[in-house]
């Protein structure tokens, strides 16, 4: 019982972390129907500003979100604007877009060998190894703060995207950009903010990350994974769907030490992945907020 | 029209035909100089410890040049090292070295970095009979294939966990551990975590009755997230903690370890247990007690010998860095390719391939002098060094006794019981 | 016959292809090819080989694959079991490899009804699931520290003719394709799964079809691999790097030409030679430039600029 | 016996009853006109006789067999092919080649190589000095030729024409209805024509069916419907019986 | 007669190579209320998608109170009061109907007027009212034509245009529609109606105009419209 009860909330923890990490990539996709593949590479650098703003001045990492959003979001603008407004008509979401994004991930990942060499880094913090009690259970405070930012960053996207014109511009867009343009939303203003949205979320979950792992410019292909395969169960786009095909990939991958090696625990998400595009295209809960 | 035209086969011939004359059979040059070439990881996953071999290496030359070159025979030869970056690609570094065997025209090569590129690399160096000599890959595996040319300075993984376990015994017998203890071995899924796997295990079918291994899991590199292993380790109710990990994966699973309470009487995560990266990710106070075992430490330069000799000269030359066993193991390496030549007394590939079969040489290493038996594959059996982490920050040698500079503490005092 | 469907005369591109492929074969025998650049060549023909072959899938039936190290592992495998089981000569292990592997591949037949990015993430997903299942059937492929195989240096230096052989019969076989009844519907397929259909195409059949020969043909060549390293390793094998780099050689090139991923493979093992040589601090992000400035300037990659450059040529020599 | 016939056909969307318990048949050589307003069901019935989507209720017969379970390709193959009313050919083939991947599915229902067949086809219906060019080179109602090859060259025995003649101007319309009749009586293809462009319709259909909202309302020769109340009701909307509107 | 409020200059409009429209001309003046008949795939929605700026003309113009609208990008329309109720209603399913009405009001000059307008909207529809937390989805077909004239309402239009807002309607709900689109026009909106419905369309408007294959083929009062035989003929074929 006991063991039950440490897996569980394990698994809660980390389905905070999945949940964080696959918004991004869930909102970029639902609203512009591109898969970000740059996304591994946005977490990436979420996690070098998190680090340098640590430890070049002294920024406490939960305290740089602001700013970490900040330079995310502008990252997400630019690359909107320079690349992926200029992908060849109708190529959008598709394999066009993949591999433009998979390029421009390569170039943040040389440009962070360039400026922070090869070397592991982290975000060493005073609670970085701290934990409290729950349940009987000890729970890392960094993870349970990666937790309250992954159930506050839904809420909050929640609260933008129904009680916000320009939220409730970025839901109609998803579902149908002509009838936007014909009420005076300019589309192509919206696509850019969505993209810068959704940057700004892989940003911070790359900031998240950076106080629980350590990374290097290499960093992000596990990361940009796990999203798709949250995004993908969670139903592409849709907010609840992402936090809570999270859960169930975490609860999967976490109780699946009971019966599989540790080793191929991981590989169980994949095999998830291709059974629900296979078998149910829409997630696993079908229902979009998005579109 | 959708297909291509004779004009692009044109070209294709144009390309092929300048790869052809762009980069023909070169004459080798007179011998001037003795030439080494190696590839390293400078860029990819391992570019961090690719940095420190390459250190260890350009001191060696450095050293060697400085004082004139190398004696061999009548002449004495500079030496030049051709270094290439691999970035940590197996292919890579097998066509690298194929280059510079058959294009750069090296005479001898030295190791890249990590078990998996140098298990590649060796086999071009074997083909072509060019002897390679490495410090950077100890896994079993590799020199188990009867390779005549490669030659490892660097003592088998397996031993780091017979060295530890070895330590650990003493301490049981010495009361200060239950018996039978029982252990949670957690090795990274690659050639060093097997066979780190493999030290541990013998040694606890070889001592039947004190040891029992309750865990036995491994996990991926960059495994990110060892909440369920963990679990996993603190449901077993282990007495000691035995894992073997890279940096990373070691920073991440200690963190996460120490917030989930867990406590154990000997942890240790291997190698990199005292590394400074670490102890600043983690903090002193939650490394402390750590055991680790090295193939080499700076702390060796506590006595007189070629250990303080080489700690002095890389200290002069790299800004007061301490260096670490990465760059022990390339200076060694290249140091001891060196003297091979030196004594053959030619650059002839196969005289100091007979001569590196053959010798023993006095080295930084503790324990013995340096050999490479036949029987063993050509790899080096120098004992590890334990050390252990101290409250204070420091980790210093608890064992083999006889190059020990600190005392070790079993049954970490941290835990409540 | 259905060659004429183009009303190209096909003669002077075949005879300039056998001319070349002869050249090639001739080479080291008459230029004195220092041995690196004679096992560069090798491993770029087995580059183009599986270039192509990835073409079938992402090309011709334009189904993007970011699965095909898959099929690369399981044939590397399969042959080096083979090789290490019995002694049978490493020709007939590197087939037997490519025929497993091709069956292997039929595996992602449930995927294959999904098109565009759907198609694209879910091989991702069963290349990794296979990297990891491999990397973990210790018994099978040595775990993740790998198998090695006995050296053999003269196979290693026959594996210039082999590569180049095999490399002709994909073009050949790239050429057919295109140029057959089979490639139209391919081509069919791709512009208009359902249009398709409609005239009697069936899908389901060409894209099983398709599969199981573009992972034949690429296990073929991680069989051929394994013999060349003499050490192979899942991870390395089957990694995501790998599949990749089919990708990056094809779109380079030019993505559903015949020649694309031809000129495309030939392009990338040579920049990557030289930018790890020459400026190994850039050599990641120079890729990722091309890419983009591929996707975004030139869809048809290298092809799609020669071609250009050959009507802005025609058109000069018109003027004059 | 007729050539195809449906009977009880059936296909909901969500609620939307999109084709309602429908019988039809189609004699061997005839041309039958399907018309009715937008959204009568008409484009979904197409669908559902080519197997491009299952019917929820009811079947489709080919010389008296239920062709249920058939998808599009083997529909085909069968002897049954359709156009759409937005021309879809496949932009990176040739003219010509876009007629050969008909060709190559006429089954046993042709002789002759492939190419012969698709180079006659394109003859047939006025493309033969397009054979090299590229789709996207034509014009509209050269596609709309190319379509009309494409499905010809399978050789159907059952021909299903989308709207082929909207969108064309008169003189266009005029030679591919022209074209139409040659199908029938020269290839001995029988045809199902929707269309909205009415003379078309009415000059070449032998029968004409009216749908409105997935139901027939109206059946008969093409005069008989055009002074059915009930079809010009549905057409032109109620017209309150003789009002001066 | 005033200036004309909407002037269609002789536009080209082709959608890649296929040309829809050659050379359209025709004008709508403030409050009249017109129809654009024709047969299916004459171009009546290409049309309005070219007055929207959705599908910009190759050639000629667009003038809105006598201004070219050339330079004015599709989104900055609606501010100037051209409004479009698209065929098949267009909304956003998986958003309330509260929400579809709200963003109809998007446009700086409409968003401060949006609570009054929502007020208007329910009034004009109270069915809305009653189902405004519902998605838009989930509406009869009926009640989505409402939201989609609401939404175009919320943006105060001077200028409606409505793309076959009958289509797929029940008889009873046509008859609503229709009643809906006279009492806009009776306070004072004008309207360019896109109607198959040709005698619904003709009883409500004052104009019609008739195009054939993109070109213009015949206009004229809708009284002498209904009695010509040629706009039976142009949809019977007799």
């Amino acid at each position: 019982m006991e063991r039950f009860i440490d897996l569980a909330l394990s698994a809660v923890l980390l389905a905070g972390l999945y949940a964080t990490m696959a918004y991004g990539l869930g909102i970029i996709y639902g609203v512009l129907r591109v898969v970000n593949l740059a996304h591994g590479g946005v977490i990436m650098m979420g996690a070098y500003m998190g680090w340098v703003l640590h430890r070049k001045l002294g920024v406490d990492p939960y305290l740089s979100i602001p700013i970490v959003v900040a330079a995310s979001y502008l990252l997400g603008v630019a690359m909107y604007r320079v690349l992926v407004r200029h992908l060849p008509r109708g190529a959008a979401g598709g394999p066009a877009s993949l591999l433009l994004l998979f390029g421009f991930w390569l170039v943040l990942r040389n440009g962070a060998y360039l400026l922070f060499t090869g070397d592991d880094q982290s975000i060493t913090t005073a609670w970085s190894t701290s934990s409290v009690v729950v349940l009987g259970s000890q729970l890392s405070v960094s993870r349970l703060a990666v937790l309250a930012i992954g159930s506050v960053i839904p809420v909050g996207l929640h609260l933008f995207l129904h009680r916000t014109h320009l939220g409730r511009a970025i839901r109609a867009v998803a579902q149908n950009p002509d009838s936007c343009t014909l009420v005076g939303v300019d589309v192509e203003r919206i696509y850019g903010i969505t993209f810068g949205i959704g940057t700004a979320l892989a940003g911070v979950a790359g900031l998240l990350s950076a106080t629980l792992f350590a990374f290097n410019p290499g960093s992000g292909s596990s990361e940009l994974l796990k999203s798709f395969v949250v995004v993908v169960l969670g139903g592409m786009g849709s907010v609840p769907g992402t936090g809570l095909a999270a859960l169930i990939l975490a609860v999967v991958e976490v109780f699946a030490i009971l019966v599989l090696p540790s080793y191929l625990t991981s590989a169980v998400g994949f095999v998830m992945l291709v059974l629900v595009l296979v078998i149910r295209p829409g997630g696993l809960f079908g229902h979009r907020v998005l579109g | 029209m959708n297909i291509a035209r004779p004009s692009f086969l044109k070209a294709l011939l144009a390309a092929l035909a300048l790869l052809a004359v762009g980069l023909p059979a070169q004459a080798a040059p007179p011998k001037a100089r003795v030439s080494v070439g190696a590839t390293l990881p400078l860029t990819g996953s391992e570019a961090r410890i690719g940095g420190f071999v390459k250190e260890g290496y350009e001191l060696a030359f450095e050293e060697v040049n400085k004082a004139g070159g190398l004696q061999v025979g009548n002449q004495k030869l500079p030496v030049a090292l051709t270094l290439l970056d691999d970035a940590t690609n197996q292919a890579t570094a097998v066509s690298l070295a194929d280059k510079l065997i058959n294009s750069d025209k090296v005479d001898f090569l030295l190791g890249t970095y990590s078990s998996h590129l140098i298990e590649a690399q060796s086999t071009v160096a074997e083909q072509y009979k060019v002897p390679y000599l490495q410090g950077g890959g100890g896994a079993t595996k590799i020199f188990k294939r009867g390779f005549k040319y490669l030659f490892g300075t660097i003592s088998p993984v397996e031993l780091l966990g017979t060295t530890l376990m070895t330590w650990i015994d003493q301490q049981q017998k010495a009361g200060k551990l239950p018996k039978p203890a029982k252990i949670a071995l957690l090795w990274e899924n690659t050639a060093h975590g097997k066979d780190f796997r493999k030290g541990v295990s013998d040694f606890v079918a070889q001592n039947k009755g004190a040891y029992i291994i309750s865990v036995d899991e491994s996990f991926a590199l960059d495994g990110k997230d060892f909440s369920a292993l963990l679990g996993k380790v603190k449901a077993a109710k282990v007495d000691l903690f035995l894992a073997d990990a890279h940096l990373p994966d070691y920073i991440t699973m200690h963190r996460q370890y120490v917030a989930s309470g867990l406590c154990h009487k000997v942890v240790s995560y291997g190698a990199r247990g005292s590394e400074k990266g670490a102890i600043d990710a983690l903090g002193v106070e939650n490394v402390k007690y750590i055991l680790s075992g090295v193939w080499w430490s700076s702390q060796l330069a506590a006595k007189p010998g070629p250990s303080r000799d080489f700690v002095t000269a890389f200290k002069a030359r790299y800004g007061g860095r301490d260096p670490e066993w990465f760059q022990a193991l390339a200076y060694l390496s290249a140091k001891t390719l060196f003297a091979a030549i030196q004594q053959a007394g030619t650059v002839d590939r196969e005289a100091v391939r007979q001569k590196l079969a053959t010798m023993k040489v006095k080295s930084l290493l503790p324990g013995g002098p340096l050999e490479f038996p036949a029987a063993l594959g050509q790899q080096a059996q120098n004992p590890f060094v334990v050390q252990q982490n101290t409250p204070d920050g420091k980790s210093p040698i608890i064992f083999p006794q006889d190059v020990a500079t600190g005392t070790g503490v079993a049954a970490n005092p941290k835990c409540p019981n | 016959m259905r060659s004429r469907i183009r009303g190209l005369a096909p003669t002077p591109i075949l005879a300039g292809f056998l001319l070349t492929g002869a050249a090639l074969a001739v080479l080291p025998l008459v230029l004195e090819l220092s041995i690196y650049t004679h096992n560069l060549m090798t491993l770029t023909f087995l580059s183009v080989a599986g270039a192509l072959a990835w073409n079938w899938m992402g090309g011709f039936l334009g189904q993007v694959s970011f699965g095909h190290a898959a099929t690369f592992g399981v044939g590397g495998f399969v042959a080096a079991r083979i090789v290490l089981w019995a002694p049978v000569p490493a020709p007939l292990a590197w087939l037997v490899g490519g025929l497993v592997a091709g069956v292997f591949a039929l595996g992602a037949h449930p995927a294959l009804r999904l098109r565009g990015p759907y198609f694209s993430i879910a091989t991702i997903g069963l290349g990794e699931a296979t990297r990891l299942l491999f990397t973990y059937w210790e018994d099978f492929t040595g775990g993740s520290s790998g198998l090695s195989l006995p050296i053999e240096t003269a196979l290693k230096h026959r594996l210039y003719w082999w590569g180049l052989g095999l490399v002709v019969l994909v073009t050949a076989a790239s050429w057919l394709i295109r140029r057959s009844g089979l490639g139209l519907q391919l081509l069919a397929i791709k512009a208009d799964v359902d249009a398709a259909a409609d005239l009697g195409v069936s899908a389901t059949f060409y894209q099983d079809l398709m599969i199981a020969l573009s992972g034949a043909v690429v296990g073929v060549t991680g069989g051929m691999w394994a013999s060349y390293f003499s050490f192979i390793e899942p991870n390395d094998m089957f990694g995501f790097d790998r599949s990749i780099g089919f990708v990056l050689m094809a779109v380079i090139g030019g993505v559903g030409t015949v020649l694309g991923p031809l000129l495309g493979a030939v392009v990338f093992v040579l920049l990557r030679q030289y930018l790890l040589a020459s400026y190994p601090q850039l050599y990641l992000g120079v890729y990722g430039l091309l890419l983009i400035f591929i996707i975004l300037f030139e869809p048809l990659g290298l092809t799609g600029l020669l071609r250009r450059l050959w009507q802005r040529l025609s058109a000069l020599r018109g003027k004059v | 016996m007729p050539l195809l016939a449906t009977r009880a056909l059936t296909k909901t969307f969500g609620g939307l009853r999109a084709v309602d318990a429908l019988d039809l048949h189609l004699e061997e050589g005839e041309i039958l006109g399907v018309i009715g307003p937008n959204g009568a069901g008409k484009t979904t019935l197409f669908s559902l006789i080519a197997g491009s989507i299952p019917p929820t209720a009811g079947a489709v017969l080919l010389d008296g067999v239920s062709m249920l379970g058939r998808p599009a390709f083997k529909m085909v193959r069968a002897g049954v092919v359709r156009t759409h009313q937005i021309v879809k050919p496949f932009p990176n083939l040739s003219v010509v080649e876009n007629v050969v991947v008909g060709a190559l599915h006429a089954g046993g229902r042709a002789t002759g190589s492939v190419r012969d067949r698709a180079v006659e086809v394109l003859a047939f219906v006025g493309l033969e000095d397009r054979t090299h060019a590229f789709p996207g080179t034509l014009t509209l109602a050269g596609r709309k030729r190319l379509e009309l090859a494409r499905a010809l060259a399978t050789a159907p025995r059952v021909l299903m024409l989308d709207e082929v003649i909207a969108g064309l101007n008169p003189a266009e319309a005029q030679a591919l209805a022209t074209l139409i009749r040659r199908i029938r009586d020269e290839r001995q293809v029988s045809v199902i024509m929707i269309e909205h462009v009415m003379p078309a319709v009415m000059s070449l259909s032998d029968r004409v069916v009216v749908l409105d909202r997935g139901r027939k309302i109206a059946e008969g020769t093409p005069a008989e419907v055009v002074n059915d109340s009930v079809v010009v009701d549905a057409y032109l909307g109620e017209n309150h019986e003789g009002g001066t509107a | 007669m005033s200036d004309p409020l909407l002037q269609v200059e002789a536009i080209d409009v082709a959608y890649g190579d296929i040309q829809v429209l050659y050379g359209l001309s025709f004008e709508v003046h403030a409050g009249e209320i017109v129809t654009l008949l024709g047969s299916n795939g004459a171009g009546k929605t290409t049309t309005l998608r070219a007055i929207t700026g959705l599908r910009p003309p190759q050639a000629g113009q667009v003038r809105f109170r006598g201004e070219s609208l050339a330079a004015v990008p599709a989104a900055g329309r609606a501010g100037l009061g051209i409004a479009l109720v698209p065929e098949g209603r267009e909304l956003w399913p998986q958003l309330t109907v509260k929400e579809n009405l709200e963003l109809g009001a998007y446009g700086p000059q409409a968003r401060p007027h949006a609570k009054q307008n929502l007020e208007k909207v329910f009034t004009m529809f109270p069915r809305l009212e009653e189902r405004q937390q519902q998605l838009a989805g989930s509406l009869s077909g009926g009640e989505q034509q409402m939201c989609a004239i609401g939404r175009a309402l919320m943006s105060e239009p001077v200028l409606l245009m409505l793309d076959e807002p009958s289509l797929g309607l029940a008889p009873i709900l046509v008859d609503q529609v229709m009643r809906t689109i006279s009492d806009l026009h009776a306070t004072g909106m004008t309207i360019l109606l896109v109607e198959q419905n040709l005698h619904r369309a003709l009883e409500v408007s004052q104009r019609g105009i008739v195009i054939e294959t993109g070109r213009l083929r015949l206009h004229g009062s809708s009284a002498e419209l209904a009695a010509s035989p040629e706009i039976r003929a142009a949809y019977l074929g007799l």
